[in-house]
């Protein structure tokens, strides 16, 4: 699949506004195995990420029949963009300087914050704790990073799916469980988990999510942020936490417009 | 039996393997219709002379000529000479994951390119001939040491050759199929078939041979007609070797 | 049976009783083994209904584990084709009388064979379209990184297999003048094929496992798709992980049996090539290896 | 180059090939003893024996070894409870060994049985045939002449197992591969040059294996 | 030449492969001293019923003794029982891994538990014996195959064999290799060894057999000295196979 975007360039014409209109088609990067945001059950995926992706696509005007998810993992997010194996990513990707240099993002469209998933009768309240403990999270992903570089003194298990961290906090091989506080929540929320884990509740970073793009399509990530505008405003957004992080009970947050990216702009 | 000029000429033929001299100034010629037996102790150069014939080996020095035509180094011409050159080995050679038939029908299909009926046609004729019509769908595994060999020789009689070569055709044979063997052999003879048979088998020389060519360490020893050279050897070697081999 | 014969003596009835009391002794322990393992995993809730409950649902299998399944066996299917085609290629490159076809073909094969799968397909993915420019699939990653490693392997096991047909038969072949190409194509490859079957399907079994590796690109293969993905939905990845491992035994297994079928019916046949009614028309193109062997996997 | 030139990917470099070094050197030691072992049972004249060697065979090379080394970590380390050591990664290269060794058995397994029944008949039936026991048939005549039959696929054997190594980075350990891939997320403009060294770091090492146990079998080939 | 009670019984012996009767009702004695040439068709159990003899092939009913007693089924005196018996294959079957010497002395080292000196003497004697005293030091792929069976012959003759087995000793070899073994053959004989031999060598029938056995289809068909039988066969089979044999 996916022959979209080769050698599109900053004009609007040719990057994915240009490829919305002309092919009526785009190539969506999420994630597959995150309860609540990208999970993929069988052929459909869904989530927040995917809402949001239906929202953007829909903005452009792609239906959402003619939306091509592919998954992604946190690792070959970047390749994706750059190689244009997809035209967008909306899968937990938190923007940061270092990926700027390499993508464009647009958004934010949410603000997530690294936390801690453990025990229900663990005492751990907070990452200082975690000394000499041993945390588990997923590879080449942010979390893990600031584990390695803030909190060195603990022992970092790393797997390449977050799913393989649980049965390790349910065995107490490790003690905590460390990513971004919505996906922790999507997994403890999972019925087979109910009861056994608690999110510690006090993040330690500010994760901005935004939506991967091409370095060079600077019209595209504006043309998304004024999606991303209108959709707060016409209540979409909230439509679309309501329908997926939201059944945990979880209020719908405020989309903060004022913080959207300048897409690379000086 | 002889006729004309003679079919292949050795002239002063050398080979060397490595620092071995393993035929030293070797010449012969047989004639049309010939039938010469080549015997001599083991590593004397028997097969080896025998390959030279069709080129399976090459030669360091001297000349050998087929036909009138000295041998083809390589390519179209080679490929050509050789399917004019029957051979008939000591271990079979059929080739292991076809028929008897697919065997012998081979050569016409993919190197002469004969159509696939008349192949076929004279391949089962061939295989009557000498005697195991009725194995034609078999694989070579199937069948015993000397229906093998016998559908060997009908395997190189189908491309029609000018001569047959054998090398020790009957040495790898449980005793009691030797004789099966030897006999299509002797027919072929008695045809007017040229042939030069490296053997052990005396029997089969004596009646069947116009000439018997004795080798010892890559020399041509001794040629001379059976009766002569079984009772009457000229070399020491020879007397030597016959004696090993007839007194047990 | 016949292997072992090699090595001991017909047992007389001291060694048969001995025999049946080591049997019972070992088995006992084997059983036993098993048991605290069970019983262990028992302990742990690892048979706990909920875990193993999706798997009596339809969709666990009609939306993961049979994609899944599918993506490896299409994966491995294109993958063996591939292969076979690079390993007859290569092998005959080797074979070459040319050095400047034999040492180019040497040092493709050697390098492919020292290098991980896992850094080939992971530098297919990331690194090859920085070359051409465009976007490799996970798919594609995953084909192209069997291809070369298990072609390379084939590679070496064709050229023993071509060296291992006795020098008798290409010498008959060449004694009713046939031509090289014709040796190659008519008696030594088919041969080859014949004799390497085992060490040419245990390597395609090698192959269909290799697929797993497809995970790191994101292929959407069985251990994706049956234990990864299933897992995100339903917490059950140990459970999971035990399904995928018995489907990969099951299919391997029969794969091999299926080898050890068509290597003791060629041996019973003497070295008979399937399908080759039509003598005339067979092998022209299309090396027969490759058709007969891949089959299975369709 | 200039990714090599930064010492800490440069340590990370040599710290992920020393892991595969480790995982290689001990995983082939416990191999080449099971998988003997192994062959001893596939082998014997006792029917339990040799169909328990067959199933670990069977099993084990039918099972992608990303699956063995999962099963190791969640089977034997997460509910077993079988803890090797405190550290997390030297426990996770144990599980990464057994992992390893017990895959690797299977296959050494099967050529060391291939290797004896490369040992004709006769000699077997000699020896017997001048009275020396199964014992002594074995030690004398047969292994001797298997182990030199035996040395090119044990060399095979070896070059897999290195390259295995690599999957042992499924379950976290820095091993190289997992090194090459924060290296190639992290230098995105230099996907070649990496991939080359350490493409090349592994055909450095194992083309030179592979040769010298081609030259060895050859050397201690039986002349027959 | 025979003396006192027989030292191989063989009574009512039958042995099946799968379904196939390979030994059926096979009885037989060979007496202290005598020497029996066993001839017949590939495959008609000739080997199988050598074989039977040391218990490499187990029998599915009937009784063997050697020396009085039954063969025993397994262990310590199964092998002791091997010992005592010779056995020569055609395939020579020296351990390649080991030097000529070495082949000849590892019996009595590893078996008798001679010592080395007084081993390696009756081993150097015994190579001296069969004529190759110079080869101790080589490996058996240096050697001819003559050579090689006269080598497995002293490795046999090592164990100080109370009767001798030989399973066409001579088939593998080249024709002019033929006569030094037969010659090692018949001078065992004359120094009064119980040999049993498998072979196509009529000659050495002839003049060294007391008696020759004719086998077909598993069954023991003749039994008659060898003039006798070369002179006047009474069955069909043996004429049959005389005729094939003999007539080339
Ligand atoms: N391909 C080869 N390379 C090296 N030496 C060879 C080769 N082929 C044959 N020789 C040697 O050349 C000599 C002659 O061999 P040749 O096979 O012609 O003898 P022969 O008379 O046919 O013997 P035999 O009766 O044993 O078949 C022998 O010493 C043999 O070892
Ligand atoms: N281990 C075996 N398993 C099955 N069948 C066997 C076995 N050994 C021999 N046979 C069969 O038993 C029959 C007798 O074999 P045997 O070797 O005793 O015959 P032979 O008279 O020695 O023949 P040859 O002259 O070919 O050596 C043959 O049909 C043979 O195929
Ligand atoms: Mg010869
Ligand atoms: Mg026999």
């Amino acid at each position: 699949g996916g022959d979209s975007g080769t050698g599109s360039g900053g004009s609007g014409a040719s990057g994915i506004v240009g490829k919305a209109e002309g092919q009526k088609k785009l190539v969506i990067g999420v994630k597959a195995d995150q309860p609540g945001l990208g999970l993929q059950t069988g052929s459909q995926y869904e989530g927040f990420d995917v809402e949001i992706a239906k929202i953007i696509a829909k903005g452009l005007g792609v239906e959402e029949g003619n939306i091509e998810w592919k998954t992604t993992v946190s690792a070959n997010r970047e390749p994706f963009i750059q190689q244009g194996t997809v035209d967008l990513v909306v899968a937990t990707y938190t923007i940061n300087d270092e990926r700027k240099q390499k993508i464009n993002f647009a958004g934010p469209y949410f603000i997530a914050g690294q936390d801690l998933l453990v025990k229900a009768d663990s005492t751990i309240t907070g990452p200082e704790q975690l000394e000499g403990k041993k945390v588990c999270s997923v590879s080449g992903s942010t979390p893990a990073k600031r584990m390695q570089t803030e909190y060195p003194k603990a022992q970092l298990q790393q797997f390449d799916a977050y799913s393989k961290c649980l049965p390790l906090l349910e065995n107490g091989q490790v003690d905590a469980v460390t990513t971004d506080d919505i996906i922790l929540a999507g997994y403890a929320a999972q019925d087979q988990y109910a009861g056994k884990f608690k999110v510690v509740g006090k993040t330690f970073s500010e994760e901005p999510y935004g939506i991967g793009l091409k370095k060079e399509d600077k019209t595209g990530c504006e043309k998304i942020n004024e999606i991303l505008k209108a959709a707060a405003s016409d209540g979409s957004y909230k439509a679309a936490w309501d329908k997926t992080l939201g059944k945990s009970g979880k209020a719908a947050p405020e989309l903060d417009t004022t913080k959207l990216t300048n897409c690379g702009s000086v | 039996m002889t006729t004309g000029e003679p079919l292949i000429v050795l002239d002063s033929v050398n080979k060397w393997f490595g620092p071995l001299h393993v035929l030293d100034d070797v010449s012969l010629s047989v004639g049309r219709g010939e039938v010469v037996v080549v015997i001599g102790p083991s590593g004397s150069g028997k097969s080896t002379l025998c390959r030279t014939i069709n080129r399976l080996e090459p030669i360091n020095s001297g000349t050998i000529t087929f036909d009138g035509q000295p041998l083809p180094a390589e390519g179209k011409a080679l490929a050509k000479l050789r399917s004019e050159v029957g051979m008939v080995f000591q271990s079979f050679n059929l080739f292991a994951h076809k028929t008897i038939l697919e065997n012998v029908t081979l050569g016409p299909l993919k190197v002469r390119k004969e159509k696939p009926s008349v192949a076929r046609e004279r391949g089962l004729a061939l295989l009557d001939r000498v005697g195991i019509a009725n194995q034609a769908d078999k694989f070579p595994a199937q069948l015993s040491g000397g229906q093998q060999q016998r559908a060997a020789i009908a395997r190189a009689l189908a491309m029609q050759p000018k001569a047959m070569l054998f090398d020790e055709p009957t040495s790898a044979l449980d005793p009691e199929m030797v004789g099966e063997v030897l006999d299509v052999m002797t027919s072929l003879a008695r045809d007017g078939m040229t042939m030069v048979v490296v053997t052990h088998e005396m029997g089969f020389a004596r009646h069947a041979a116009n000439r018997v060519i004795f080798m010892a360490d890559g020399k041509l020893v001794e040629d001379a007609p059976p009766t002569e050279f079984f009772a009457n050897p000229r070399s020491e070697r020879a007397k030597d070797f016959l004696s090993k081999i007839l007194t047990h | 049976m016949s292997t072992s014969s090699v090595l001991y003596d017909h047992p007389g009835p001291r060694a048969r009783i001995r025999n049946n009391v080591l049997s019972v002794v070992f088995g006992v322990g084997v059983v036993a083994l098993l048991w605290w393992v069970y019983s262990k995993f028992d302990a742990a809730g690892q048979w706990e209904a909920v875990l193993w409950k999706p798997f009596t649902e339809p969709a666990t299998w009609t939306q993961f584990i049979l994609p899944g399944l599918w993506a490896t066996l299409k994966a491995a299917a294109v993958g063996m084709v591939l292969s076979l085609v690079f390993g007859i290629v290569f092998a005959v490159g080797r074979l070459s009388d040319h050095w400047w076809i034999k040492v180019p073909a040497g040092a493709v094969v050697e390098f492919f064979r020292a290098v991980p799968l896992l850094l080939m397909i992971f530098f297919v993915f990331y690194g090859v379209p920085f070359l051409i420019q465009g976007p490799v699939s996970a798919f594609w990653a995953v084909v192209v990184g069997l291809t070369l490693y298990n072609g390379s392997v084939l590679a070496e096991a064709f050229r023993a297999g071509i060296r291992s047909v006795p020098g008798g038969q290409s010498e008959a072949a060449y004694a009713i003048g046939m031509r090289k190409s014709q040796v190659m194509q008519l008696i030594l490859i088919p041969q080859a094929a014949r004799a390497m079957l085992p060490i040419i399907v245990s390597q395609l079994v090698v192959l269909l496992k290799d697929t797993a590796l497809g995970y790191i690109v994101a292929y959407p293969e069985l251990l994706q798709r049956g234990v990864n993905d299933l897992a995100a939905n339903k917490g059950n990845i140990v459970a999971a992980a035990m399904v995928a491992a018995a489907i990969y035994i099951v299919i391997n297994s029969l794969l091999t049996a299926l080898a050890g079928w068509l290597d003791r019916r060629s041996r019973t046949r003497g070295l008979r090539v399937p399908r080759q009614t039509r003598p005339a028309a067979a092998a022209d193109s299309t090396p027969e290896g490759g058709a007969t062997v891949s089959e299975p996997q369709g | 180059m200039h990714v090599f030139a930064d010492p800490t990917n440069f340590d990370a470099y040599l710290s992920g090939f020393l892991w595969i070094l480790k995982l290689t050197g001990a995983s082939a030691v416990f191999a080449l003893v099971i998988g003997v072992l192994l062959a001893a049972m596939r082998v014997s004249p006792v029917p339990v024996l040799r169909g328990f060697g067959a199933a670990w065979v069977n099993i084990f090379r039918n099972t992608p070894l990303t699956l063995v080394v999962f099963f190791c970590y969640f089977g034997l380390f997460s509910t077993l409870g079988l803890s090797l050591a405190e550290d997390l990664n030297l426990n996770n290269y144990w599980l990464g060994v057994i992992g390893l060794s017990v895959y690797t058995a299977a296959f050494v397994c099967e050529a060391v049985r291939s290797g004896v029944n490369t040992v004709p008949t006769g000699q077997a039936e000699a020896a017997r045939a001048l009275g020396l026991t199964f014992a002594q048939t074995l030690r004398i005549v047969v292994l001797p002449q298997a182990t030199r039959s035996v040395v090119a696929p044990f060399g095979s054997i070896l070059i897999a197992l290195c390259k295995n190594a690599t999957i042992v980075g499924t379950i976290g350990l820095m091993e190289s591969s997992n090194v090459m891939k924060d290296l190639l997320n992290a230098n995105g403009d230099a996907v070649i040059p990496i991939f080359l060294v350490f493409a090349g770091t592994f055909a450095a090492l194992l083309i030179p294996t592979g040769y010298f146990f081609g030259w060895l079998a050859n050397r201690l080939a039986v002349k027959r």
